[in-house]
């Protein structure tokens, strides 16, 4: 497993140093927000109606932005080909390097969502199934982006086309998470949701190991 | 030199590749025993570079296999992998970490025997491995990325070009990396054109197209 | 030269399938076709709640059960594709896209033209337009990527994997649809699907189905045809860079 | 006829409905016989060079 571990703190270096990832897609996340309020008013009630819809959208597209280079640059340098010649599973890179991706995005993300609700004027009984759901919901989106970004390898435009393969395979795990929310606010049980989201997580697991590695043996062709 | 008589380690059976429909080589045969080097030559396209993928396993032959220790390499490729190190056009360095770094995470990852100091000392670099690898020249890079191999001795070292950009002293270096490495009981191919002294090494030429 | 009569022995058995079945798809889709325009336009009776605007259900629920069946098609190629290397399956697969995406963008179309008197709106965030419309973007991007490759090739295999993921997401996508969509409550809940149907709209409904069935095999063989002949024209475009070099 | 036409009130919603099924339909025809058509005459020529270079 160390091979692992060495790999996943590798990736977040790499991520976390100037100029690296992991400031540029929260500085995005925190600026797309901070748009919101220009788009539709700064009307409390309105604001703290879609606050949460806002928030996972915008986490969406955050983890959108940062997925193209997380197969790019390795393909480019070599070392793609040599993590596919170790003696760990292509599968397990790819984990790894979307725990990785998730480490530097999904997870600040999801710690900087109560600041952003706040700025929302988000309803307090929706801290909890936001976070909860935003903490679970946001490694599927490392996991499913990680099949874009390994399919789109080598294409002309692949950045641009990462967000049309991606975006709609998204849907169910945007939908659990505000589900939860909305359920919150209607005094109804949270819990379904959330493991509902739990288990979307759950599938997108084997499916980006699987899909992914396939896609980068193709990538390596 | 009759490799079959000293029990071969590595044996490529009639291998061929074809690339979007061009036929670049068939029928392939060689057996390598440990100590044992070969070099691959031919023009640019005529293959070299595909067979070394086709060797590590990253491409797939039409027809053959490449056996290790009498394993197929691509039904069971564990122990193969554990010995194999490659180098291919890229160097497969960080820009943003230092040498030392870079050279760390790759022994960490490929489990080296050898300490990251003890390889780059093997490749002249010890003085600079606190640098960022962005400030080094292409071939004090080339150099960092044979370093990799330095530091992972005993099993087969597959090299595609590595003396592009390498001046005449890291030439004579690599020669003697080389020679090091199979005097330790390991196998290197290589693909180069230009004249690298790789002494007894046994001669592939590709490139004669059907 | 053995390879290469090997690469040819499946498109030269498609060929000769191609020639007997297309003839008689031609047939059927224009004669289903016909005869269901007609029966659904002229003989089928006004609905007594929708009236006239029901005759719009003859070319959108077949486009609609199309529009699935393409997708389910393509995935199982893709599969057959990416397990047995069967190279007819690739091209197929990227055949039917376009095919799938057309009926697709006619079920939606139809739909909310139909939306308006019924519902009042063009478009209604319904669990059922909703997860077409997702549908209608995965085609999209199998499209987009299987020709964002300069070797087809690489851009088939993409696709296909691209294909099965978006298999196993589809239930998954039309659940969480559904769930959200009762979840909301939409205010305007006018069901077609209400009353169970007449046989007097059942049978042209199956005619049209038929028909749009036909009509895509005509379709699926002249589009695998001319897959079959890009790839032969990559071939020998290969042949004559390498010669030229 | 004129009933016919006016589809009990409803011709804004019927006759378009068809109307762009059929032209999506036949259009995506068209647009396939078309490409197949230019496929095939672009092949044709290759593979005529093709004669030509191996008997000239």
């Amino acid at each position: 497993m160390s091979a692992f571990t060495a790999l996943v703190r590798r990736d977040v270096a790499l991520a976390t140093r100037r100029g690296g990832e992991a400031a540029l897609t929260l500085g995005f996340f925190v600026i797309t927000i901070a748009l919101f309020p220009f788009g539709v008013g700064p009307d409390p009630e309105l604001l703290g109606r879609i606050a949460a819809g806002i928030i996972w959208v915008t986490a969406l597209l955050a983890a959108i932005v940062s997925l193209d280079r997380l197969f790019r640059q390795d393909l480019e340098d070599g070392s793609l080909d040599l993590l596919a010649l170790s003696p760990m599973p292509l599968e397990l890179v790819v984990l790894a390097k979307c725990l990785a991706h998730w480490l530097v995005t999904g997870l600040p993300v999801t710690l900087l969502a109560p600041v952003m609700g706040m700025m929302l004027q988000l309803d307090p009984e929706a801290y909890a199934p936001l976070i909860i759901g935003l903490a679970l919901g946001t490694p599927a989106l490392s996991l499913v982006g990680a099949i874009g970004a390994s399919l789109v390898l080598g294409a002309r435009r692949g950045g641009a086309l990462i967000g049309l393969l991606v975006l709609p395979l998204y849907i169910p795990v945007l939908i659990f998470g505000i589900s939860a929310v909305e359920a919150a606010l209607a005094g109804l049980p949270v819990l379904p949701h959330i493991l509902i989201e739990g288990a979307v997580l759950v599938v997108s697991l084997p499916l980006a190991a699987f899909a992914g590695a396939g896609a980068l043996r193709l990538a390596m062709d | 030199m009759d490799p079959d008589s000293r029990n071969p380690a590595l044996i490529a059976q009639s291998l061929s590749c074809e690339r979007g429909g061009r036929h670049l080589f068939a029928g392939l045969d060689f057996a390598l025993a440990p100590g044992d080097a070969l070099v691959l030559r031919g023009p640019n396209a005529s293959g070299k570079s595909s067979l070394l993928r086709v060797l590590a396993g990253l491409l797939e032959p039409t027809e053959g296999q490449v056996l290790w220790h009498g394993k197929d390499t691509r039904e069971d490729p564990a122990d193969w992998r554990r010995s194999l190190a490659f180098l291919g056009h890229g160097t497969a360095l960080k820009p943003q970490f230092s040498v030392g770094d870079n050279l760390g995470f790759w022994s960490r990852f490929e489990q080296a025997s050898r300490t990251p100091a003890e390889a780059l000392e093997a490749v002249g670099l010890s003085h600079l491995a606190d640098l960022p690898a962005s400030m080094l020249s292409a071939g004090q890079q080339r150099r960092l990325a044979l370093a990799r191999l330095a530091a992972r001795p005993g099993g087969c070292w597959l090299m595609d070009e590595p003396t592009v950009t390498l001046d005449a002293a890291s030439v004579e270096q690599l020669s003697a990396m080389i020679a090091q490495h199979r005097a330790e009981g390991g196998i290197a191919i290589l693909a180069t054109h230009e004249d690298l002294a790789v002494e007894n090494a046994a001669v592939l030429t590709l490139g004669v197209r059907s | 030269m053995p390879s290469l009569l090997h690469s040819l022995a499946s498109p030269a058995r498609f060929q000769r399938i191609s020639a007997h079945v297309f003839p008689w798809a031609a047939v059927l889709a224009t004669g289903l076709i016909g005869c269901g325009l007609v029966w659904a336009l002229v003989f089928v009776p006004p609905d007594y709640q929708q009236g006239d605007t029901v005759r719009v259900m003859y070319v959108h629920v077949p486009a609609a059960w199309m529009s699935m069946f393409c997708y389910a098609v393509m995935a199982v190629l893709s599969v057959s594709f990416l397990i047995w290397k069967h190279a007819l399956a690739d091209l197929a697969a990227r055949a039917s896209a376009p095919i799938g995406a057309a009926f697709t963008t006619v079920a939606l179309i139809t739909g909310s033209l139909w939306g308006k008197p019924t519902w009042g709106t063009y478009w209604e965030w319904d669990a059922r337009l909703t997860s077409v419309l997702v549908l209608f973007f995965l085609y999209l991007g199998h499209m987009a990527l299987s020709n964002a490759f300069d070797d087809r090739e690489r851009g088939g295999r993409a696709a296909a994997i691209l294909a099965v993921v978006g298999a196993i997401n589809l239930p998954i996508i039309k659940f969480s649809v559904e769930w959200w969509n009762t979840l909301h409550q939409p205010a305007s809940v006018l069901r077609m699907d209400g009353p169970t149907i007449h046989s007097s709209m059942l049978w042209p409904l199956l005619v049209m189905a038929a028909g749009f069935t036909a009509f895509y095999v005509v379709l699926l063989l002249i589009r695998i045809r001319s897959e079959l002949m890009a790839r032969r024209i990559e071939v020998l475009q290969r042949h004559r860079a390498a010669e030229g070099a | 006829m004129a009933a016919f036409l006016d589809m009990g009130g409803y011709a804004a919603t019927v006759w378009p409905s068809y109307g762009v099924t059929a032209v999506i339909l036949i259009g995506l025809l068209v647009f396939s016989l078309r490409q197949l058509a230019k496929r095939r005459e672009q092949l044709d020529a290759l593979e005529a060079e093709r004669e030509r270079s191996r008997n000239p």
